[in-house]
């Protein structure tokens, strides 16, 4: 009786192996690939009304809470109701057809339906007011939205990205006063020790525990 | 060497003369000897040569490796990554650490042992000239065989056949390479 | 010179036999045996339920575990107590194939293979219960440690994180073994079978092994020291399981002796279902010379011993909760006689400790028959002890108020015997693809005991 | 007007009892929350709760179009308003979380609240957002329609149709109407009515036409007690009492604590009253509760003394007790001795003597009419009118209205051209013995108004959807008199209207607009500046010093004595007829809460059962569960029975407000409707009661009630002291607590058993009702429950409530595999739901079995107003995860939040639980252990205090403190 396997045949069976394994290997990047996928990094988010953080905030230096009224006091940031958008284009640009939408919800009261940029899961409860009260300023989190035609998410919003900083914050503060300037440095480690202190930081450990963020 | 046989072969029908051959062949002077049986032979591998296996290292060695890796990940995931008070027990709590521990020693033992036996085997080795030997599919029934390779720095076949021959084998044979 | 040796007339092998008839019976099994109605139907039935299994697992995974009739006091019920009945059930082949080989018992070897095979498949039924019952199964990868964004690990003190560890540790450890015991068979297979398919296949899982006498002095030192491994770990796998009870604070959970008594149970309905599974399989392939009544024998004086070990077990526990004086565990102890759960009790107690003595007679440890129908009866007392264990206790524990019964919805009984065609199931294809009987120590065996 | 100009304002009148900075606002219509606005926050908010570990699908986010006076941030803010049961106003602050109504508080400026709520309240925001309220107008097609009895119309008779086409349907009515030769009459039946706005209309509605009437119906009113009134003095009174003024009160077949608008405020007044004595002075003056019960009740289960007796063994009580006092009580009057109860009688004399002027005699339902007058004239001999109760015209008083018989009697006679049922559902609530559906269909035109399309909505011609009172602007009178002014905290849902403004249409007033009518009731005769009074009045939400002032009465005279002992040898039990401790009379029978909430003497949910005491069903043969027929004369019923210990022997108690056939998806078809045996307004009735042999299965949270003595609920002397707790050393040393350690104490000495702190915690926490076949297989999701518990003492009730104990050496935590409940760093044992994987083992190793887990997707995550209910802070539970009580960690958090962002460091109080401020008695307490002066660290330090199931070595961070046994021990 003759050998089961010929030269030939174990080539064929290793490089069935081999591909096998490849396609493991192949499954698990795929994984990571869409992961990451998750956190639309950089994507510029289409709206109803194309808005640009670029033009209102680089070039015409708009504050932050002009618009997101509440970021100081509440939870929610707060998106612009109609009427504030009208503050100025009930004069500005008012017949830009780009704007119809605009004036066509201040009609009906219906809302305008914007695309959410910046989603956290609902077990998720983070504060702005509280963050923006230590001295986390706006760019620590959204980046440089003056440079942003259309918003896009700039950090991955991912619970280990938050660990990172609510495990050395200091590092992450900066004075009041820059909070909502874009362009601001962040401080040399001397000064973040001291901003810190002025903060009344919680222990680490109450900035790490579950029931910081989660309820 | 440019030899087309691979080895001369002889069969037998019984342990003891396959051990018998092997020793003979073995007392020639040969030394690339390799000797097939359907069961665990006792004093059959000595005969051919062998000396002691290895494997208990690398079991133990694979032991220690996962005890070590075992503990340490508990370690570094409960105290260093990310410590959260439970139960008001230490971050530290070793006593609990022990049973995870013990079951990685034991699983990468065993990983070593297993696989440590196969690589040290030059397995799997799905072809090898002496499946093409006639008679050889006995060898994992009823039948004893015994090579002398021909890659042998001592080999020479008037004296390989000699001894074959000497071991009065049921038949003899050629093994192609 | 001696000539080709032929097995004589011993306990544990008939006369007759030479290397090529054990390994041509053996083989044949698998290779030339037709196949018949009876094995036919048993596959049949066990693979309707098998698929019945899979769909109620289905539904479960939609539905969520209300399904079943767990609530609170009692948050576990069927499904943990299956899982515990099933990882003891494994126990008895690691037992047999591992600490008997240290032992150098000759018997083991007509058994040991079938035994690991029902270890593996045991296990497995057994390793599916603790995710079915998750509330939340998509997730039970968190139970593994794995580098995640999260930056969150297992926690390392619970018993149910040791579970997975000793639980994946006990599958890999049987399978290496089991496998490692198969090479040289599968070799034997390969060059006895002629169709080409069987010849590949058998070919490619033998991994190319032809019995050189290097290869069977590593194969032997592996083999060994992969059971002086399994032999420690089969004590933990159940000694932590019993944590799973032991660590928790429930009168009827937290008890010191939980291990130990574990690992008794255990054996006790693993030789239980090794002898449900050997008498048949003897009878259907003609194995009584192979597996004799001596097998059956000492088996049987294993279910004895295991048997007392069990019922000291229930003695402590119940002599502890009252030498204790803890007002709880007396509680408990005092409900599990008298309360809604004691024909539970009661029942165990007959099938655990009272009909295992008959045991004590020869005549019975050698009637096959007798001894299959006490084996069920052991394996059903068994699960019952598992039941009590797991819902009694939880159903009366701390806060009166608090108290309340489990009552098993179709669900739950569906999950129990689905699990247990699964395991036929398993088993039947197992008797039909590989040697139920362990070829290579068969002639090593035949040697022994032609001289 | 704008907000700012009155945050300042409120900010000067903070509310203490308010959860951490409350903004206690009142708004105007303009400014109030556009519905449209809060559907699409609810449309962000569902799609928010899909998101979980999956990727960002294109969520979209809904600015408001006009940001609200309120403000666009989510701290909650409070409006001061009133909830109105049976017409009375209990003022409450609603709760509001991005323009929704979520949450309920008690309002400390209202004599009927103090801060405090009951159940009702509590579940009234989820009547607010009940999916099966009533949205439209609807008409019925086919006029007449058939008249055989017990035939109740297809909703496909009924047709949508709108206001306009009513109102102008109803304006050519309403010309017949004022015609004096035309023959045209009008009836209007509606509830209770207290409102002063609604009075007022209504007066003017039935000014429109000569053969015009009021007709009043409650189904639940003691006609008796008014009887009663009349007989001593000759008018109608109602009693307000002061509880906290007593040092002795005798209770007869009454439950100041649980029935009547006055019960929140009875019960507070009598915790605070004990509050020396609970500090361990023994010889502290506290008022001596006897009570003598027909069936169990809260005052009872809490009195010193208490006795079960028949109603008629009460008034023969009653007699015995009243001749002390009255020498003109002939001794054939007061009758024969009782001698189960001498000791009883004795004890009550001499403390009723000691007391004088400061005892407090309360009769209640089931007593007859001379009973009442006699309690009247007791109080009288002993002082007591004018200390411990005050005499006032009832709130709700109606002169000249016609009751309901009148009206049936004047529809059977074919005399009602018109009949409006404004608020009321007589065709279910009305005595079986009235065959009031029938009687409606001779009403030429049926026109009904109220919250749901029920069993009077099918029969009418017209349906009217009514506003919710958290939905309209309105006001109302409290217990004691005192006028409430009610606010909305969101406008319409649905196109419905107030009872104001539907009265001020069907009167055909100019105004047609609530703030408007209610602005000119108040103006009408009031000088100086109104919008100052107005402002003060809203903020407060209520009216100051408009409690009705006390009435002077003559002597009273006594009344004669009627039957003396009932006939021992009769077989007939008495049947008592009493509100359904969660359907109420009926109107709350669609509220899943209150459904789902366990009676406090039965633990039972989904149902009603005819209670038995155990001697009485050991003559009947009868057993918990088996279903019993009851007859009075000719009426029959099949109903379940229950054996209750402390009920009395040969009564029998029958729940009113279950068996409705059209309440709603939750309501329908829960319980039998013991209406269907009632002859009349009485409250009792005489019946027999015989075996089907059926068995009726219930669902029941609490099946043991002993202790197994267990010491769970412990008890201790006046003044003495709990045996010292050993101090366990744990083997570790302890974590510590940076920042603070948050504790909780309940005080059992205080605890009545009202289940307010349970509701009040679903509402808080979004915690999903399971139903009742889910709470039969022990799957109730209550995160605080109440134990009761028979006291070895003196075989009265205690109750203990049970929340998360927040054990310090959690056993939870250290068996989950995942670390899903774990330890922060404030000593709170933390559920992290999204961690949770649902092994349960958490919940087996729990001694106090406080978790809770999710068999089965409960939360409704399809019904909309559902979902707009829930509180935004708090995640909503999926199925296959734990939950438990999380000591209100999103108050924790907002208080927390709002020191870490102004500075101000958290100070005791800034926490309150949701428990907490729901409860009447105060029982429950929750603070900083680091802050030295806290509330808990003194309770902790009390005499009384002691931690549950301590030898278990869990160190429990909620602890309690011991029930004082009463003085004396019965």
């Amino acid at each position: 009786m003759s050998a089961v396997f010929s030269r030939r045949a174990v080539l064929v069976v290793r490089l069935a192996v081999l591909a096998l394994l490849g396609l493991c290997v192949a499954t698990v990047l795929l994984a990571v690939w869409r992961a990451r996928a998750y956190e639309q990094l950089g994507e510029p988010i289409t709206q109803p009304i194309p808005f640009s953080h670029k033009h209102h905030v680089g070039d015409d230096g708009i504050d932050c809470r002009y618009c997101h009224t509440t970021v100081e006091t509440a939870a929610h940031a707060g998106l612009p109701s109609t009427a504030v958008c009208l503050g100025c284009h009930s004069q500005l640009f008012r017949d830009q057809p780009l704007l119809a939408l605009l004036h066509r919800s201040q009609a009906s009261g219906q809302p305008i339906a914007w695309q959410r940029v910046h989603v956290l899961p609902e077990f998720v409860y983070f504060n702005h007011g509280v963050h923006v009260a230590k001295g986390v300023a706006c760019v620590e989190c959204h980046g440089r939205v003056d440079q942003m035609p259309l918003a896009w998410r700039a950090r991955p919003l991912q619970m280990q990205w938050c660990l990172d900083c609510h495990r050395d914050p200091a590092a992450h503060l900066r004075p009041t006063s820059q909070e909502f300037s874009m362009d601001a440095p962040l401080p040399p480690p001397d000064q973040a020790g001291l901003l810190a202190r002025a903060a009344h930081l919680e222990s680490r450990r109450r900035m790490t525990d579950c029931s910081t963020c989660h309820r | 060497m440019s030899d087309p046989r691979w080895a001369l072969m002889a069969e037998y029908e019984t342990a003891e003369a396959l051990v018998a051959a092997a020793q003979a062949a073995h007392d020639a002077g040969f030394r690339a000897i390799e000797a097939y049986a359907p069961y665990h032979v006792e004093g059959l591998a000595e005969a051919v040569g062998f000396g002691r296996s290895r494997l208990p290292a690398v079991v133990l060695a694979g032991g220690f490796v996962g005890g070590l890796g075992g503990y340490f990940l508990q370690w570094y995931a409960a105290v260093r990554s990310y410590p959260i008070e439970v139960g008001a027990r230490p971050l530290h709590s070793w006593p609990m650490f022990v049973p995870v521990t013990f079951e990685m020693t034991v699983l990468f033992a065993a990983f070593a042992a297993f696989f440590g036996a196969l690589v040290a085997n030059g397995l799997p080795s799905l072809a090898h000239p002496i499946f093409d030997a006639p008679d050889f599919d006995l060898a994992t029934r009823n039948r004893f065989f015994l090579c002398l390779r021909t890659d042998d720095p001592r080999f020479d076949e008037a004296r390989a056949g000699a001894v074959l021959d000497s071991t009065r084998p049921l038949r003899r044979a050629e093994v192609a390479r | 010179m001696a000539d080709v040796p032929v097995s004589r007339e011993t306990g544990v092998l008939r006369a007759g036999w030479g290397y090529a008839s054990v390994t041509d019976k053996i083989a044949g099994l698998v290779l030339t045996r037709p196949v018949r109605w009876p094995w036919l139907a048993a596959f049949a039935a066990t693979f309707a339920g098998t698929l019945v299994y899979l769909g109620a697992m289905t539904y479960l995974f939609i539905k969520g575990v209300g399904l079943w009739g767990i609530r609170i006091p009692v948050a576990w019920g069927y499904a943990i107590a299956d899982f515990v009945w099933w990882i003891g059930i494994g126990h008895a082949g690691t037992f047999i194939s591992a600490i008997l080989l240290l032992l150098r018992q000759r018997w083991r070897t007509s058994i040991n293979r079938f035994a690991e095979a029902m270890t593996l498949f045991a296990a497995g039924m057994a390793g599916l219960f603790p995710i079915l019952h998750l509330g939340r199964p998509w997730f039970a990868y968190w139970l593994a440690p794995y580098p995640d964004r999260m930056n969150l690990w297992p926690q390392w003190r619970s018993p149910l994180v040791w579970d997975v560890f000793a639980i994946s540790t006990y599958l890999i450890v049987s399978a290496l073994f089991w496998y490692q015991g198969l090479l040289p068979d599968l070799a034997t297979l390969r060059d006895r079978a002629t169709g080409r398919g069987k010849r590949i296949a058998y070919g490619l899982l033998a991994l190319g092994w032809r019995g050189e006498a290097r290869h069977w002095a590593r194969h032997e030192t592996a083999y060994l020291l992969l059971a002086g491994l399994a032999t420690p770990l089969v004590v933990s796998v159940h000694s932590v399981v019993a944590m799973d009870f032991a660590i928790g604070n429930t009168p009827g959970y937290h008890s010191t002796i939980f291990p130990p008594y574990f690992v008794a149970g255990a054996l006790f309905s693993g030789f239980a279902m090794v002898l449900t599974l050997a008498i048949p399989l003897r009878k259907a392939f003609q194995l009584e010379d192979f597996i004799t009544e001596l097998h059956l024998d000492h088996a049987a004086k294993v279910l004895l011993a295991t048997g007392w070990l069990v019922a000291y077990g229930y003695l402590v526990e119940n002599f502890m909760a009252f030498f204790s004086g803890d007002r709880y565990e007396i509680a408990m102890t005092v409900d599990r006689w008298t309360g809604f759960y004691a024909p539970v009790t009661w029942g165990l107690m007959l099938c655990n400790v009272a009909l295992p003595q008959v045991l004590w007679w020869r005549a019975a440890r050698r009637s096959p028959w007798l001894l299959f129908a006490l084996s069920i009866v052991v394996n059903v007392g068994m699960w019952m002890e598992r039941f009590l264990i797991v819902v009694q206790s939880t159903s009366h524990d701390f806060m009166p108020s608090a108290w309340g019964r489990f009552v098993p919805t179709r669900w739950d009984w569906i999950f129990l015997f689905g699990s247990i065609s699964m395991f036929a199931w398993l088993f039947l294809l197992f008797i039909r693809l590989l040697p139920a009987i362990s070829i290579s120590e068969m002639r090593e065996l035949v040697k022994e005991e032609s001289e | 007007m704008t907000l700012a100009a009155h945050r300042p304002a409120s900010a000067m009148h903070p509310h203490p009892h308010a959860p951490d900075d409350p903004q206690v606002i009142h708004i105007d219509r303009a400014a109030g929350v556009n519905r449209r606005q809060v559907l699409a926050a609810m449309a962000a908010s569902a799609a928010l709760a899909n998101t979980a570990c999956s990727p960002p699908p294109r969520l979209q986010a809904h600015p408001y179009v006009d940001l609200p006076e309120a403000g666009g941030g989510n701290l909650p803010l409070y409006y001061a308003s009133a909830f109105v049961r049976d017409g009375f106003a209990h003022g409450v602050l609603v709760g509001t979380q991005e323009g929704r109504p979520v949450k309920i508080e008690g309002n400390p400026s209202h004599p009927s609240s103090l801060g405090a709520t009951d159940v009702y309240a509590q579940a009234s925001v989820l009547q607010l957002w009940d999916p099966d309220r009533s949205t439209v107008v609807r008409q019925r097609l086919e006029r007449g329609g058939d008249t055989r009895p017990g035939q109740t119309h297809a909703p496909a008779a009924i047709a949508s149709s709108s206001w306009s086409a009513f109102e102008a349907a109803w304006r050519e009515r309403a010309g017949a109407l004022s015609d004096p030769h035309g023959g045209a009459t009008l009836r209007v039946l509606t509830g209770p009515m207290t409102s002063p706005t609604e009075r007022a209309l209504l007066a003017a509605l039935l000014a429109r036409g000569p053969r015009t009437r009021w007709h009043v119906h409650a189904p639940l009113k003691d006609v008796a007690a008014d009887d009663g009134s009349w007989m001593a003095f000759g008018r109608v009174v109602s009693q307000v009492r002061h509880v906290d003024r007593a040092r002795c009160v005798l209770a007869l077949a009454a439950d100041p604590f649980s029935d009547g608008p006055g019960a929140v405020r009875h019960a507070m007044d009598w915790s605070n009253a004990r509050t020396a004595l609970r500090e361990g002075d023994a010889g502290a003056r506290a008022p001596a509760l006897f009570a003598a019960e027909a069936t169990p009740g809260l005052f009872g289960a809490r009195a010193d003394h208490r006795v079960a007796l028949s109603p008629a063994r009460i008034e023969g009580l009653l007699w015995r007790v009243a001749a002390h006092w009255m020498p003109e009580i002939t001794p054939a009057d007061v009758g024969l001795a009782d001698p189960a109860v001498a000791a009883f009688e004795q004890r009550l004399v001499a403390a009723l003597r000691a007391a004088g002027p400061d005892a407090l005699v309360i009769g209640g339902a089931g007593l007859s009419a001379e009973a009442h007058a006699l309690v009247l004239a007791l109080n009288q001999r002993l002082g007591a009118i004018g200390r411990t109760v005050t005499l006032i015209e009832p709130p709700d008083a109606a002169p000249g209205a016609g009751t309901l018989a009148d009206l049936v009697d004047a529809l059977n006679a074919g005399a009602v051209d018109t009949l409006l049922v404004l608020g009321a559902n007589p065709a279910y609530d009305a005595p079986s013995a009235f065959d009031m559906p029938r009687a409606l269909r001779r009403a030429k035109l049926l026109v009904h108004a109220g919250l749901h399309v029920d069993e009077t909505a099918l029969l009418a011609h017209w349906h009217l959807p009514l506003s919710h009172a958290y939905e309209q602007w309105g006001d109302a009178r409290a217990h004691d008199g005192s006028a409430t002014l009610l606010q909305p905290a969101i406008s319409p849902l649905y196109d419905t209207r107030s009872t104001a403004e539907l009265l001020a249409l069907l009167a055909g007033d100019p105004l047609r607009d609530g703030h408007a009518l209610v602005q000119r009731q108040w103006r009408a005769g009031r000088s100086g500046d109104f919008d100052a009074f107005w402002r003060a009045s809203l903020r407060a939400g209520t009216v100051a010093d408009s409690a009705s002032p006390p009435l002077e009465v003559h002597a009273a005279r006594l009344p004669p004595r009627l039957a003396l002992q009932a006939d021992p040898a009769t077989t007939m039990l008495t049947a008592l007829f009493v509100p359904d401790p969660a359907a109420h009379d009926g109107s709350f029978a669609n509220n899943g809460w209150l459904q789902e909430l366990p009676r406090p003497f039965t633990k039972l949910t989904w149902d009603n059962a005819a209670l038995l005491s155990p001697a009485t069903a050991r003559r009947l043969g009868v057993a918990t569960g088996d279903v019993v027929r009851l007859q009075v004369d000719t009426r029959s019923l099949e109903a379940p029975a229950w054996v209750l210990a402390q009920q009395a022997d040969d009564v029998v108690t029958l729940p009113l407000g279950c068996g409705r056939r059209h309440a709603g998806r939750v309501g329908n078809g829960v319980g039998f409707d013991a209406g269907a045996l009632r002859a009349g307004t009485a409250l009792s009735a005489s019946a027999s009661l015989q075996k089907t042999g059926r068995h009726h299965a219930f669902a029941v949270t609490e099946h043991d009630i002993g202790q197994h003595g267990r010491e769970l609920l412990r008890t201790v002397a006046a003044g003495g002291r709990l045996p010292p707790e050993k101090p366990r050393d744990a083997l570790y040393p302890p974590f510590a607590s940076p920042e603070h350690a948050w504790a909780m104490v309940i005080d059992l000495d205080a605890c009545i058993g009202c289940n307010a702190c349970t509701i009040a915690c679903q509402a808080e926490n979004n915690i999903p009702v399971v139903g009742k076949s889910q709470v039969a297989l022990g799957r109730a999701m209550h995160w605080i429950r109440v134990d009761r518990h028979d006291l070895e003492d003196d075989g009265a009730s205690g109750f203990q409530p049970v929340p998360c104990m927040h054990c310090e050496q959690a056993p939870c935590e250290l068996v989950c595999p995942v670390g899903a409940t774990v330890h922060d760093s404030e000593g709170l044992n933390v559920q992290v739901y999204n961690r949770c994987v649902g092994t349960r083992f958490c919940s087996n190793n729990c001694p106090y079995k406080v978790r809770r887990f999710n068999f089965l997707q409960y939360s409704d995550e399809t019904t909309e107003t559902l979902k707009a209910q829930r509180n935004p802070e708090v995640t909503v539970r999926q199925r296959g995860v734990m939950e438990k009580c999380s000591y209100c960690v999103q108050r924790v958090a907002r208080a927390r939040q709002h020191a870490q962002r102004t500075g101000e460091p958290l100070v005791d109080g800034d926490v309150v639980t949701a428990c907490q401020s729901a409860c009447p008695t105060r029982a429950i307490r929750f603070g900083d252990l680091g802050d030295a002066g806290s509330d808990v660290v003194n309770a902790r330090a009390s005499a009384r205090h002691y931690a549950m199931l301590a030898e278990l070595g869990t160190r429990p961070r909620t602890t309690y403190l011991a029930r004082i046994r009463p003085a004396d021990p019965a």
